[in-house]
């Protein structure tokens, strides 16, 4: 789960990481009071959760409450990557000497968190890790000690920071793993971290990425998730346990299984296909799971033919033939579907589903080519 | 002969009461694997599956009963880390932790712990172990593979049992399977497993299947060029994800540009690796 | 530092575990007052930093309010081990059913906590310890991680208590060892933890020590210090950054270093004489400290001699002995004393205090006789 | 020969800046002692000690640059734990901990972590380690001991200094003498040493001197009886002590009954040690 910028930053500031002072508006008027409160002159950022806000005009510096609530005006007309603005965060400004950037997130290879700093902040972690990995200093945390002292200031004196701001970073740092740590986040990044004209240190911008597996902790976190920025159809599959990705194609799949259902994409898409969805409806699907995993891959009106690609395994085929018969039969909209079974009573299963005039097929690819077959008329009626 | 497990391997279930525990523990009693007790804290002294396995309240006394040599958990995410930790104090030297949905900061306690300790765990959100014949530790279903030289490592489930599959309809036979699972952050990866396949004489060839998310994948290949002599064959999920999703497991995405299949396939065929179009394409390249 | 039981429950309680209602009180009548208002029975519990309160009669059932009165007024007038009592804790009285005992201290040789426990509560665990080892369980803690729950509740397993009460007897284990290592203590003790005929658990008595060198971590702790419980030498020494001890005897010793201030003690005990305190100057004392440390022990009316015993070491011995001899112009009352000086200037610094009419002597054993036979004179006299 | 240190030990110094960091580094390079760094976070590029010691911001830049095998922590209370954790991480594989009024809760967790890092802690509250005429690290005063076959062995400071003037005023030399500090949990104990003095072809007898508290002279005796050849001669501070009175140093305390001297004493003479009666009885016994 992605926080806002400013809930990110609310959170780095309650675990004692400076940020500019700063308000959140949903209008024009209100960007012009904070801006005055604020007095002087401000940024007002958009608030959604996608990357490239500053390329797409959703970043503006004002010198004037009046300039402020026209900027905003413009901002919050703004699509971003498909997004809506509705928020817009606005900050006292600041004047930068230098921009720096800190995060923490967790190496998968040491399986502990590392925390990266560079000099070179203010641009895409990424884009310097290409361009000038001699410029990123990293340092790994024992998860059962934490981050220690010595470390955050290792990574000072690692960048060459001038040594009067030593003891400033190395709270800052220590701050940010505090928040990363306490909340179970997966990301906890400042980028920028400036030093400002007067010497001071702000978190300018921030990012936290939170472990949804781990939100069972954090129920007051679970407040700050904003509905608005997910998908209709990735938040209803949530709620009944599946896991679904909306893509741009018009092949529905419905999978058990995350790394069957790629491997069913892919075999589609090999073939010319394109799928229209990552759904993978976990192991035990009973016949009400698989009727509201059909209702979510149908709510994507692009959706001109299925296909049910599961592997038994354990589980009996001729049982899971009758779920989907019977979730079938609360679906109203018509698409073409062709249903792939492997696994015990695979025979039986597959007869089940022919009786009732529905397509069956044997093998992945053939399943596959079948489903695409049917998408490529479909589009072309 | 197999890798990590076989049929002197003695199976404690953690979590054996549960629904999930207490179905899979039957269905592994039934493929012929030795599973000796289970354990439940507050449940000691009952008797499961007909009466024929031990319940106790703690790993140790079920230790100190049994001889357990290797614990499969079933137990909620919310409380395994502590089972795992239960179960590294207690001295079980190999965990095969089933449980998915474990949060990343718990499951890097219990590696590090883990390591330290010189316990080997496999998982956690993983399907587990099978030696076709021998042994079956975990959810793969048993009927699905034979006997056989063809090592299987896996990051995934059902695609696993996919590829067993494909490998049994054309006769072919599988020492040991291993899923070390979809999380982020687990046990034993692939190189530890590539390594004991290298190891093991009755493993002729080696079939890899991962996906999308992390470097595994590329480290894998660096290790297979360096030091593996028998054959690997390759699968990479996920050509068709978009960066940024998340496919299911948690540790499948790709982030900031890194993770990629292609960047996947291209490491595992310089490495000599054959690497198949689709899980059905995997038998053909084995020959 | 030690805590009163009243503290240490109420620390606990701020752990999640479950202590009996009451409150402290300083007079009968508050006593009365505080009975009445928890209606009915009541223990009246002398708070006095020593053990044997029991015994001593120091802790009392009382049916009403009235009795209650009566007892308070009695324990108010006890001594206890030569400690007035001033306070007592007035409890809601439990109907107890079992006596359990739960303790969290460091193992010294392990280097972790160990919680100890045993179904044997109410009396002292190392009588337990003694008479029934088999009853004691252990469980040791990773410093680095911390209790796991297994832990606690294997602690209940161990020590075959009924199955119904393991998860709030888990629950308490893991407040304890909370509370334990939260505050730095040494040690968290519920002696007994008791079940009480309506099957709740309850932490009826309780004690906790705090590490010293850990109290700048818990400023508020500091403020629990009951000084009315130190003797005023020793809090004053404390306050000089000095380190010492009382005792019975009537030579005081003056000596830097505590293993050579208790070899020093040793050697006056072994050659027929009688120590008057323990009290080591630490390293490189100057004229000022040893002035306060002259002072301290002259404050005991017992004292008829002094032994110095410095080891100069790496400090010169003719400051030691310019050092002494200024502290001893500020010091009123006069009573015999020698002086060992070993290190480097040895020579120098015997001859300086010679020159003041001063007795030296080069071995502790020569000092020791010489200061017992001027302590026996001065006791004659 | 010797033990732990020795002429080749290269020595950091860890606070050097500080005023007992600067005296003692002081002391130390008189003595001969190879000091070739110090580290004061922020003092990085002064050189100290008439110019002739860098002073770096960070362990591992000193290590990079001086090749310290050893580091000796003149480091206040507060911060110690955080140093011993950064001694460990860089690489230094023997640190001497001179510092006092630990938190034993630190110690606690340094220790286990030090202990699986394989990292040698002597200290803290400990006055280092001398090899006369080689080298001295920490506080030692270097006139008052000479080279020699005695092994000297201790949980105290003054005491110490006390037992080494005692020996050399009889012309016994010393091969290493170890403070191993007065807090009730520290790094190296007693049987370590004992063990290190046994496997030591220099070190012809053992000195040994205990206080009140814990019960680690007990353990020492039990390791003199099974596996020490060469003759232990004891000393026992604290007979005279009170129950439940902490005597200076935090682990010198009878708690419960336990930690007597009079038990540490009957435990080694059981084991053949001979004890003294005090420090200047030493040397008699050693001959």
């Amino acid at each position: 789960m992605k926080l806002h910028e400013y809930q990110s930053k609310q959170l780095f500031a309650e675990h004692g990481v400076p940020i500019p002072r700063g308000e959140v508006a949903e209008t024009p008027a209100q960007v012009r009071a904070i801006a005055e409160q604020l007095g002087g002159s401000v940024a007002v950022k958009s608030q959604v959760l996608v990357g490239g806000r500053g390329k797409a005009g959703g970043i503006r510096l004002a010198k004037s409450p009046e300039e402020a609530e026209q900027l905003a005006a413009a901002i919050l007309e703004l699509e971003i990557n498909g997004l809506p603005v509705r928020k817009v965060l606005v900050d006292e400004a600041s004047e930068i000497v230098t921009e720096i950037y800190l995060g923490v997130t967790n190496d998968r290879t040491q399986g502990t968190p590392v925390i990266i700093a560079s000099a070179e902040g203010g641009i895409e972690i990424e884009e310097v890790a290409r361009d000038h990995p001699e410029k990123i200093v990293r340092a790994w945390v024992d998860p059962l000690i934490g981050l220690r002292d010595y470390q955050a200031r290792n990574l000072a004196a690692a960048m060459e920071l001038p040594r009067q701001h030593w003891g400033e970073f190395s709270r800052m740092a220590r701050g940010l793993f505090d928040t990363y740590w306490s909340l179970d986040a997966t990301l906890a990044e400042i980028n920028p971290l400036v030093i400002t004209r007067e010497e001071k240190l702000l978190a300018l911008d921030g990012k936290i990425v939170l472990d949804d597996n781990a939100l069972y902790r954090h129920p007051e976190l679970e407040e700050l998730r904003d509905l608005d920025e997910e998908a209709p159809s990735e938040r209803e599959a949530r709620g009944h346990g599946l896991s679904y990705v909306k893509l741009d194609g018009n092949i529905g799949c419905l999978v058990n299984g995350a790394g069957l259902a790629m491997a069913t994409m892919d075999v589609i898409k090999g073939l010319g296909g394109e799928p229209a969805n990552f759904l993978d409806i976990g192991g035990g699907a009973d016949a009400e799971k698989v009727a509201a995993a059909i209702q979510i891959i149908l709510s994507d009106p692009d959706v001109h033919a299925m296909m049910f690609n599961i592997f038994g395994g354990i589980t009996r085929c001729d049982e899971v033939a009758r779920g989907i018969l019977m979730a079938l039969e609360e679906v109203s909209r018509e698409v073409y579907l062709v249903t792939r079974l492997v696994g015990t009573n695979e025979e039986l299963g597959r007869r089940i589903l022919a009786e009732a005039k529905m397509d069956t097929a044997s093998s992945l690819v053939e399943a596959a080519e079948m489903v695409i077959a049917a998408s490529k008329v479909s589009v072309s009626e | 002969m197999s890798i990590l497990i076989d049929k002197q391997t003695r199976v404690l279930v953690q979590g054996i009461t549960g629904r999930e525990g207490l179905f899979h523990a039957s269905q592994m009693m039934d493929y012929g694997t030795q599973v000796v007790a289970g354990v439940t804290p507050g449940k000691g002294g009952d008797w499961v599956l007909e009466g024929k396995i031990p319940v106790f309240d703690t790993v140790e006394r079920a230790l100190a009963a049994t001889g357990a040599n290797c614990s499969v958990l079933f137990v909620p995410a919310r409380f395994v880390m502590d089972a795992m930790f239960e179960a590294a104090d207690a001295g079980v030297p190999l965990v095969i932790c089933i449980t998915e949905g474990v949060p990343i900061q718990d499951m890097m306690k219990v590696r590090r712990y883990l390591d330290q300790e010189g316990v080997r765990l496999v998982g956690p959100n993983c399907p587990g172990l099978l030696t076709p014949g021998e042994s079956k530790v975990g959810i793969i279903p048993g009927h699905i593979t034979d006997p056989g030289s063809i090592g299987v490592v896996s990051r995934s489930g059902t695609l696993t049992y996919e590829v067993l599959y494909a490998l049994q309809l054309r006769g072919l036979g599988v020492s040991t399977c291993v899923g070390i699972g979809g999380d982020p952050i687990n046990g034993t990866g692939f190189t530890d497993v590539l390594q004991m396949f290298e190891d093991d004489p009755h493993t002729e060839a080696v079939v890899m299947i991962g996906e999308i998310g992390g470097s595994e994948e590329e480290r894998a290949a660096e290790f297979i060029s360096s030091s593996m002599t028998k054959p690997v064959v390759g699968f990479i999920a996920g050509r068709s994800a978009p960066p940024g999703k998340r496919m299911g497991h948690a540790g499948a995405i790709i982030e900031a540009g890194s993770g990629m299949a292609a960047d996947k396939i291209a490491a595992l065929q310089s490495a000599g690796v054959r690497v198949a179009e689709h899980p059905e394409a995997i038998p053909a390249l084995l020959s």
